[in-house]
């Protein structure tokens, strides 16, 4: 879906951010928080790629040009651009995480120097977006469950069987949840660092609610306990600092 | 002619009565970008504590049909970083601020509301007797008529700012409540908190709310929170902030005229952050358009 | 392989676990042209009581956002007409049948609860102890567990059918009244009714409901149905009927993984006479989709 | 606004039964009860004529051909037209009363030897379906509040400045429950039958529910008490019966 903004908008977009979408269902109240897949900066236009996953999704998908919604944005940090400019980064996404790391990918695309190596894990040959990732990375590498195309498993296997952990400075990452604990865990292990975007149940977007917490190993500077706010500290930590 | 929407609770004037409800509105801070802090009667904060609390296990929240389940668990920084991080930045707006409270125990009450005796920005005190989603005391000071009563008249003792108790809705009978708010010498009550509920993720078998049960709120409960605001406006003779559901001025009204002298605006929040003061410039046109000239006539004005 | 849907609760054997909530289908004959009534587990009728009852001043029912407000006051033909007209009517088609009985006093209900004893066709007797509309008796039943226990132990006393006893969910501690029903002697619960709430027309600055109050019934009131159900699930070894706000088999198997063995829908048979036996055809969809064989495994099996 | 059913519906309209029109907006569940303003019955439509009260019928003057509503009908008795037929009918409608009277003056006028009076009371000159009435009567009196056309005042207060009662067989009244009364005071001092058309807020519209009922001078038959159910054995009522 590819939102178009009012005039005069002026979008600012960090990859990695998102925006909370409102159906227009009066009993669904809460924002849908969707990362931003590709921003338009001329046309203040934002595509979102989603999975229909409930009530909102469904709306979503079944609306067309010209309908409008009420979105707020942009949410959350984003990934660091100027600290993986001009480094070699792994960017890996597992399923429906693929779509935030398109924008980054394209983005560092533009930075001089820098490598972008894409570790992609579909369940099925299904393999969207990938044609995107090919043209903004230096290489793609792909998993898949079933086997059907590149590395039979999961994107861990992929980095392993493909063996490209090796010259990478960091790891950006989007996924379900164990395909994070496990990159946390391997790029501990390899002395790499790792910033994995979160995902957590939202309610308000803005970090008003305290809904959307992650536990973090320090103390958070906000909350003054080991709790960081996901919509507004996050989604993007850096993998060290939380504790998933 | 301009309606007078100057509300008046136990000395302490408000702009207008439409207020925030605790734990919807951060500290302020998080909204001020979105929303005229100036345009609201008052800021009411998240519960605070004497010490840091860390709050439950998430997932925290859930949406349900018109509303929506929380289950934060009081999480907050503690009433040292309030008073030196939010306090100072909600001193900058041209807003009354009231502070909610939270504790385990009394001793723990009574701790905040001694530490902010002397904060002259604090206007009013609001005691959460009534939040579902702690383990510990908290609720039921506010589900016993005998322990809120008590609990009331000992913050009372020691409260340099009027004290507002917080009633939970999960009781058989609010007024019984209320009366005893008023007979341990509340300067006002405020209604309701949400009520505990349920949702089970039936793809997954699961709760989805990791402390099973969470407070439901939103429109979905307003017919319960009007009912319980015009049973206790008919017991005590303290003042009434109302909340729950409160979407637009039309419902606001709804608890004024049940007998609401403020009202409180929750989750809409969340689903649009200007719901508290489109509330407000909503009341003043309906003054307008009903030729009344002060907010107060309304007040528990419905006929019977 | 069909999944089994046939449930049992107190020996009285039900082709599915989706029931009409009393009141919300009339006696089943008018809604019977629009819906397959054999397709439902059973038909509850609106409560009868042991003489005709006027019911309360309209209006009656007034919509909330995602529900309804009733203020019926259980107006009935009383126990003859129903038993010489109703029941006839509903021994023509292969259901269950569970009456539902209201009175103001002990005695009122015992004599329902007799007249019904021969009656071959009503398979259980379902106590409305809870309902909120009527002045005098009734909700104090069920508001109070030492009342509960001895009007349960009195109708199982005479009672020839299991008797279910319905639950208001407006207590303080819904296990606690639970207990007292399954201390009585009661074969089953069901719960919830509706909560107590009220609306008010602003325009007009009047009630909605001539009554002033209603109960509150719909999606609205869900995750308080469901959290009730499953906390009556812990305290209880008796069979629990669950409902609120079903809409959806989605939402009836909620009910039925926090520990109800059978659900009703209520007020949105007024949405789509159909929503009861599209929610049954829902619960074997779900249960083939699943691989569960039997529906019974799925009751309390939420996991912790 | 105009319904038109799927086909093969093949509906059967009695004048004065209404239908049940759900919301779209799942907010509100309750079908709102509009009566049938003109039934086409070839094409098997109907025509609704509304005033926008709320949320329900707000969304309704929104919608365009095409869009879909969950429609329960037809509901209630509706008027008795072999009663009527042969006779002198005065119709009274008032305000948002009238658009349900249109059907009856046309079905009557096809029968011989009916002679249809309408009396229609307005707020002011907007006199919707004026001219539809003047197609279907012998004659149409008019009344108006603010006195821009016809009488000043209302409907009874034409009835008795143009003297039309004499020669009337059976009144047929719908409009605002004052007006109804009244009727039913006139009718009863005069000695002639007058059918009137409640209004009162529904739940189930099929009789299940007993939210709308009218007190009753009897005993009801189906309900065995002073109450019928104005959406079942109604809404149109001998204004004898009904105790307003
Ligand atoms: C920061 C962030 C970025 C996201 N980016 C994307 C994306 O780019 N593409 C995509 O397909 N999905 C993304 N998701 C997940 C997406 O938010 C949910 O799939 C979506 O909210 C489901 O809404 P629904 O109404 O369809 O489902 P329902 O199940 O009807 O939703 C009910 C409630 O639960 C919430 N919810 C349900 N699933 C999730 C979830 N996985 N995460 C958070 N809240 C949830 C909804 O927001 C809503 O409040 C993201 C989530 C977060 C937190
Ligand atoms: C038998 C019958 C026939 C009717 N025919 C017509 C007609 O032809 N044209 C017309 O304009 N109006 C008619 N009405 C009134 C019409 O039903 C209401 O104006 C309409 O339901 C308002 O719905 P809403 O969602 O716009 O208003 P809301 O105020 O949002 O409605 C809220 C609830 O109240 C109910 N409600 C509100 N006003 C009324 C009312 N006056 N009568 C019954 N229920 C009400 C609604 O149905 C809904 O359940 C008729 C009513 C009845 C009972
Ligand atoms: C996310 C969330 C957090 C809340 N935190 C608090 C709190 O800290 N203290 C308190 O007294 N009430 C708290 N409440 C209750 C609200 O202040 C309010 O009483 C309730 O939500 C009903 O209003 P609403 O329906 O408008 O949301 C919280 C509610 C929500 C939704
Ligand atoms: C119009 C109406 C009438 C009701 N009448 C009765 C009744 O006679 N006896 C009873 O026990 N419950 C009665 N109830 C309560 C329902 O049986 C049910 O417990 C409640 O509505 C919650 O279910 P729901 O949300 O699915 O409607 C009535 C409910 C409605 C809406
Ligand atoms: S969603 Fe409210 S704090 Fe993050
Ligand atoms: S609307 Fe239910 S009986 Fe008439």
């Amino acid at each position: 879906m590819t939102l178009a903004f009012p005039k005069n908008t002026h979008l600012t977009v960090n990859p990695g951010q998102f925006v909370g979408i409102y159906p227009n269902d009066q009993t669904a109240l809460l924002p849908r928080p969707i990362s931003v897949c590709r921003w338009d900066e001329k046309e203040d236009m934002i595509r979102l790629v989603y999975r229909i996953a409930g009530k909102g999704t469904r709306e979503f998908s079944g609306a067309g040009w010209g309908d409008t919604f009420n979105v707020t944005g942009m949410l959350g940090n984003g990934y660091d651009l100027s600290e993986m400019a001009g480094k070699s980064v792994m960017i890996i996404g597992g399923g429906i995480g693929i779509p935030p790391l398109l924008e980054l990918a394209c983005r560092l695309k533009e930075k001089p120097g820098t490598r972008v190596t894409a570790v992609l894990g579909y369940r099925d040959s299904n393999m969207f977006l990938r044609e995107e990732f090919e043209n903004a990375s230096y290489r793609v590498y792909i998993a898949t469950e079933d086997g059907s195309a590149g590395t039979k498993g999961n994107v861990l296997d992929a980095v392993r069987e493909q063996g490209i952990a090796g010259n990478t400075d960091i790891i950006a990452a989007c996924g379900p949840m164990p395909m994070l604990r496990a990159i946390k865990c391997f790029a501990g292990e390899h002395g790499i660092k790792a910033f994995i975007s979160l995902e957590e149940h939202m309610a308000c977007g803005v970090g008003a609610c305290l809904g959307c917490v992650v536990k973090t190993k320090n103390v958070d500077e906000h909350s003054h306990v080991h709790n960081a706010r996901i919509c507004t500290e996050g989604p993007v930590f850096d993998a060290a600092d939380v504790d998933i | 002619m301009k309606p007078s929407m100057e509300i008046n609770i136990a000395g302490v004037k408000f702009r207008n009565p439409v207020m925030t409800a605790s734990g919807t509105f951060g500290s302020g801070m998080e909204y001020a970008e979105f929303v005229d802090l100036t345009k609201l009667g008052a800021v009411v904060t998240k519960g605070v504590a004497s010490v840091p609390w860390a709050g439950n296990p998430v997932p925290r929240v859930a949406e349900t049909y018109g509303g929506m389940l929380n289950a934060i668990g009081l999480q907050n920084p503690g009433i040292d970083v309030f008073c030196s991080r939010d306090l100072p930045f909600l001193e900058g707006f041209d807003t009354k601020v009231i502070v909610n409270v939270c504790g385990h125990t009394e001793e723990e009450y009574l701790e905040v509301v001694d530490r902010l005796a002397d904060e002259k920005s604090v206007s009013m005190l609001e005691i959460n007797v009534s939040c579902p989603n702690v383990k510990q005391g908290a609720i039921q000071f506010g589900q016993d008529p005998k322990c809120l009563a008590e609990i009331t008249g000992k913050i009372k003792d020691r409260a340099k700012q009027p004290v507002i108790m917080k009633l939970t809705p999960n009781v058989t009978d609010i007024s019984e409540m209320a009366r005893a708010a008023e007979a341990g010498g509340a300067d006002a009550i405020s209604l309701i908190n949400t009520i505990t509920g349920m949702k089970i993720d039936v793809e997954r078998q699961k709760f989805a709310l990791a402390n099973k049960t969470g407070g439901l709120s939103g429109p979905a409960i307003k017919p319960v929170a009007v009912r319980m605001v015009y049973q206790c406006a008919g017991a005590v003779r303290i003042p009434i902030i109302g909340m729950g559901g409160i979407a637009t001025a039309e419902d606001a009204l709804e608890f004024m005229l049940a007998g609401a002298t403020g009202v409180a605006v929750g989750m809409m929040s969340f689903h649009d952050p200007e719901t508290a003061v489109n509330v407000a410039a909503g009341i003043e046109d309906y003054l307008v358009r009903h030729n009344i000239s002060d907010v107060n006539e309304i007040i528990g004005a419905v006929q019977v």
